[in-house]
């Protein structure tokens, strides 16, 4: 037995002992603990399991031990990535500190920083949010306006940023600002650490279609952010912010299998419009379900394509920039479906005469709006098929 | 001219969009939703369309009404539904009021429609026992009893039905659910006993209703036309709210394209409007299609109903299906074109998005309505 | 009764007297006969209707009698085309001479060319096509490159024209040249009158994907063309063609109705997938007819729609410019779905084994590939709905 | 790795690709159908495909096959879709070849694999009866009689059924049209008395038969499998052909589009190449991500064949849903792409579309396949 085998019995040993049952089931709607200086418990489970895993330094197990993780290599990370699937344990914490701008830290940060952010950070004691979107800079987010003036003692911020989750309950901002009014675009960027206790800063949580969220806006009337928060060089942001990006995406593909899976098309449509032998009655709305499974089937095929070429070292992007347009349109249709096959039973908003099921139906179909939107709008990825996969012309 | 307004409808029309846009704008409606309001309207408001004559406008003169036609009252609806103003017209007028006049007696008629004219009775119609519409699906029961009949189920989706004082209920005398056969209609007081109505919260904040019937009694004096007789007549009905509701939705998917054009050309992104993009003006351009195709579908079915057209019923699943179809693209394009903000409660779009969503149910939706008319067609 | 009045029930009883019942049929595939010098008659009836109405000067209705045509006015020009459609009388011949180029001649023509083209146009003398499209130039009709040098005697032309229907049998060719190769691309174009006959040139027919066609590419090589064959200014060749594009539009609309109706969509899928009661068996089918069914009745009261606003002196332009993409992807669909529902019974391309009607609707289904490409394709309708409705920016 | 070709099949592929670009251009189906051909395909070209051992790649090595798959087989189809090279692989390996491999006993498969691996033997399935592919529908019936069975009735569509030296017949030794019991398969001698064979011409000048079997005897060794019980042997060598086919069409669409991106690049108008629209650009980037999903469900469903994956039927209509409607768009998204031109006979694209059509409806049109595929997952 290697010494990776023995790990893995090891690890596999401890999560057994150490993740109790109920933090073991998916979770459900805001059943994730997010850490920071306020982290609430909803049960006692749940402090349990996040407090054996910080102790234990797996909040963020490939950190350096000495500023806080679990000093493992990524072999032994993937591991216990790998073990913790398969035992079907909740991430014990979630926190934007430890998936995206603490390995930004690790990479670009200074001494100082590290030392100030990471060990906290990783002990679940600093909860971060991210400061990218602002109003008037969506798709095109190299268009932000909130300004850093510098002066003596670091920089004066004034604007706005949009689509920050959790901000309400968040310790730091890690945030892109223009520094240069004068340079290109992408040249006047830089990215600095705002204590959200800052005077100056108000949060404005966002009410969305489908009703509470967890996003918010934040504005930013002359608040003083000091020199050594910068991170990366002084208008150098916009590299640092790519590089972070990664990590962002890296974060959503572990996150995508985690949520608890929402209602499914074939099952609402199938009991809305009951046949014989299990069968939908509607000939039109059975052919649409099936024209709709298969697409989700094709995807998750593409999926598979693509995790095996890059096991074979053959080039994914031809196949993998198609995959945010295909599930995100994929996934509106079959919402609309399911609020259709419902009928009116399908479009309550609350209370009385709707089942859980059918309210979630409804928040879904909302909800699925923005997978269009977020991330990279539709539009966006059409012009990256057309112009980098293609290769045609602008 | 079959397909245009007159002057005097025109008239009307340029009234309805001025007074609705002050009185009753988007944001009126969001009053009402967000303080739960237990009326889902505002009688002051219907009491300024009162004055206006505008419950008056599809009744005969005999009663007190205008004999304007529903072409004019269409483009009162219209208007309403750009705005989406919360009244009771489509329940108390198209639906109700429509039954009573087609159906009822000159006594009935005289005993009902002063009332409706005058905003002293609102009117629901209650049918649908489904979440899809489908009237031939009706299990509901009256049965002959005391001196009158007995009524007995229950309705789940009733428009106004939680703020009518009278509502025109559809029951079974005879024939088994699935057929046409048998149905009747009844003009039911909805304080009578037995009857409890509960408010359902829709996503559009609709008024809307789930009403039990328990053992009610009613006079046979309630019966509007004969008895078992009612598939007739609640298909006339029907057809000429599912007109009005068309050109509703007119309104509302007109809305979402012009403050979704009006976006294009004002959102910078890399630097330019993103109404400069070509891929987002032919999307603005087909919705534009779609627009002149479905006005052109609710004016040939407005007029239809007041020529006596025997193509109303083609007509009337044309203008609602169309509509819908319309609605579904334009109001999943105005989210999509907004982006971001389009996700935000604090937009409006995000409100027309929730009613087009409804109306597009209300009374048969686009898949209901294509098989209706191939079936006319006979296809 | 009015002069009008006399007039109208005058004309009923010519045509009722002189138009033979055959020749008050709608016309079949290529049954209409083409004027020019070397005419043919399908059949005595076809030649006695011709030689009527060209007697009577009604080839041309609203040209001056002295140009030979039948001196009427407008008001009296409609009352004819009103009877001879209530009558269901075909055109007797047709010409483009009649159509566009006679109507440009008769507003910028010279007196010479007035007398030298127009008389025998209008007696079936001369058979005239349209040389504007070119291999490299489509959608964008400005960018033409047959050229046009001139000298002493008039121009020297080179090049090709292509989409010339019936060129084989043309006598002129009204054709766009390029006479200034430096000018901006609409000011150096001239148009001019080529005999057909000029040495130099070569006529191509073009053979479609639904098999033979009327269209033809014509080969220009170093064909002379005399100086008074210049229509309008030199160089003002764009203008003019405007102009004569005008009246393309309005011969198009009075032949729309000509041609005999193609399969119908509910007879075709009804046939093919017979239910009870003459319903379509198939709920998905039936579905999609439906829907394709009611775009064109949508469709048709659009068009309704429109004629009631010109009447009413309304802007129908709003209107009007969704029509050709309207109808022409409307009828792509319906023809696919025909295709469809006939499964290999619609996919056969000659011979034995398919009846008449399933061959015409596998060839309906290829020509109307066309729909959305001649005439200003779909993509241009759609540039002109957005920029000249709609005010989108460049 | 179950969505990849290995580097064998890659090294297949490669040749394919250079072997049919050479030998079996679009210009030689050109030929053939100006020349009105009437064998329908090149024998030279068969007989090179067999030297280079395509006919032999699906079959046990026991018989002279390679056993190689129809993950290999698949990479050969789609070559040859993307050249429209005429070759009888679909009816003599695909369908025919199946059938005896999967339903033949030892020595009914020594006595015809190896004809077939050696290009002696033609095969073809005489399966539909209809113009729309509908297996239990089949009507020709077979009865006991002579020394086996007599065969009566008639085949309308039998890909390659005028070239086959022998034909796979399906018919009905029991139950009635519409059931998929008492079907049953028999290996039949196209030149026995009885058999009328006549050419259909296609659109798309594919190979195709409609035959007419008038009292034909066989003799009880042509049966294949168990009378009556064919229904799962049928599905099988279907599915199979399917999934060859769907190949087939992936190679179709793959050229047609690569065919218009490169004429998006070239094309000038307006001073510019019109692939620099915007909204061209788009719906090219919608061809590439249906032409992705459909790779990947080629291949799976091509492993799946392989792995004798009890998902191979869900698999087969997946593969030949997605192809069919993808082909659907990109050939009318290619011929409208190429405007005017593309309407012209001279350009390839119209041979394309034409081939595009046939291959949708054969086997299964998109519409067939989705409610199987609802079928087989149980809604």
């Amino acid at each position: 037995m290697d010494e990776l085998q023995i790990f893995r019995t090891g690890v596999t040993a401890w999560l057994e002992a150490n993740c109790p049952p109920s933090m073991r089931t998916p979770p459900g709607d805001g059943e994730l603990v997010m850490s920071g200086s306020q982290v609430e418990f909803q049960s006692e489970d749940q402090r349990l399991w996040y407090e054996r895993m910080r102790d234990k330094g797996w909040f963020a197990p490939g950190w350096p031990l000495d500023l806080g993780g679990g000093g493992l290599d990524a072999a032994h990370v993937r591991v216990l990535e790998t073990e913790m699937t398969r035992l079907h344990c909740r991430p014990p914490q979630i926190n934007l500190g430890i998936w995206m701008i603490g390995p930004v830290l690790l990479e670009f940060g200074t001494d100082e920083q590290k030392q100030t952010f990471l060990p906290p950070t990783a002990r679940g004691k600093i909860g971060w949010c991210q400061g990218f979107s602002e109003p008037n800079a969506g798709s095109d987010l190299a268009s932000l306006k909130m300004s850093a003036v510098q002066d003596e003692a670091g920089f004066v911020v004034n604007g706005s940023k949009i689509w920050t989750s959790h901000a309400n309950h968040a310790d730091y901002m890690y945030a892109l600002v223009r520094s240069d009014n004068q340079a290109a675009k992408q040249q006047g960027i830089s990215m600095l650490l705002i204590d959200m206790k800052s005077p100056g800063i108000e949060v404005r949580p966002i009410d969305l279609i489908s009703g509470k969220s967890h996003f918010c806006q934040v504005f930013f009337d002359n608040v003083r952010v000091p020199a050594k928060n910068l991170v990366g060089a002084l208008h150098g942001g916009w590299g640092v912010a790519k590089r972070l990006l990664q990590h962002e995406r890296t974060a959503m593909s572990k996150f995508a299998e985690l949520n608890m899976p929402g209602p499914d098309l074939v099952g609402v449509v199938r009991r809305a419009c009951a046949g014989s032998e299990g069968r939908i009655a509607n000939a039109v709305l059975r052919d649409k379900v099936a024209g709709l499974e298969m697409e989700a089937h094709v995807q998750r095929l593409t999926q598979q394509r693509i995790v095996e070429m890059a096991k074979a070292r053959q080039d994914v992007f031809r196949a993998a920039a198609t995959m945010k347009y295909q599930m995100a349109e994929t996934e509106k249709r079959s919402a609309e479906t399911m609020v259709a096959a419902l009928g009116l039973q399908g479009l309550g908003w609350e209370s009385e005469g709707f089942s859980p099921e059918e309210l979630e139906v409804t928040r879904q179909w909302l909800n699925a709006k923005s997978l269009s939107i977020a991330g990279g709008s539709s539009e966006i990825q059409l012009n990256i098929i057309a112009k980098r996969v293609l290769g045609l012309p602008e | 001219m079959a397909m245009l307004f007159d002057s005097e409808q025109q008239l009307l029309a340029d009234t309805a969009r001025d007074f609705f846009a002050q009185h009753a704008p988007p944001a009126a409606l969001r009053k009402l939703r967000d303080s739960k309001d237990e009326l889902g309207y505002a009688p002051e408001l219907w009491r300024q369309m009162i004055d206006l004559g505008w419950s008056a406008i599809v009744f005969p003169e005999a009663h007190g009404g205008l004999d304007f036609g529903y072409k004019g009252l269409g483009a009162v609806f219209e208007q309403a539904g750009r705005n989406l103003s919360a009244t009771p017209l489509l329940g108390t007028v198209a639906l109700g009021g429509s039954a009573v006049m087609l159906g009822g007696t000159e006594a009935q008629q005289a005993q009902w429609l002063p009332g409706i004219i005058a905003g002293e009775s609102l009117f629901a119609l209650a049918l649908d026992e489904n979440p899809r519409h489908d009237p031939s699906a009706t299990v509901m029961s009256a049965h002959a009893g005391g001196d009158g009949y007995i009524l007995d189920g229950e309705k789940s989706f009733v428009v106004d039905g939680g703020i009518a004082d009278r509502l025109v209920v559809v029951a079974r005398t005879a024939g088994t659910p699935g057929s046409s056969d048998g149905l009747s209609l009844f003009v039911v007081e909805a304080g009578s006993p037995g009857v409890r109505r509960q408010r359902r919260n829709m996503v559009d904040s609709r008024n809307m209703a789930a009403i039990r019937f328990d053992q009610v009694a009613v006079p046979a004096a309630a019966l509007l036309g004969q008895a078992g007789q009612g598939a007739a007549l609640l298909d006339a009905v029907l057809d000429r709210a599912r007109v009005c509701l068309a050109a509703e939705m007119l309104g509302v998917a007109g809305w979402l394209f012009d403050t979704t054009v009006a976006y294009l050309k004002e959102r910078i992104q890399f630097d330019v409007a993103i109404g400069s993009f070509q891929a987002l003006q032919h999307r603005a351009a087909l919705m534009h299609v779609a627009l002149e195709m479905s006005r052109s579908a609710v004016l040939a079915a407005l007029t239809a109903i007041d020529e006596n057209s025997p193509q109303l019923p083609a007509l009337a699943s044309l203008a609602k299906a169309k509509l819908s179809e319309t609605l579904e693209l334009v109001s999943n394009e105005a989210v999509q074109m907004h982006g971001g903000i389009g996700m935000t409660d604090e937009l409006d779009v995000g409100l027309y998005l929730k009613r087009a969503r409804v109306q597009q149910q209300l009374l048969g939706d686009a898949s209901f309505h294509r098989d209706r008319y191939a079936s006319l067609l006979g296809f």
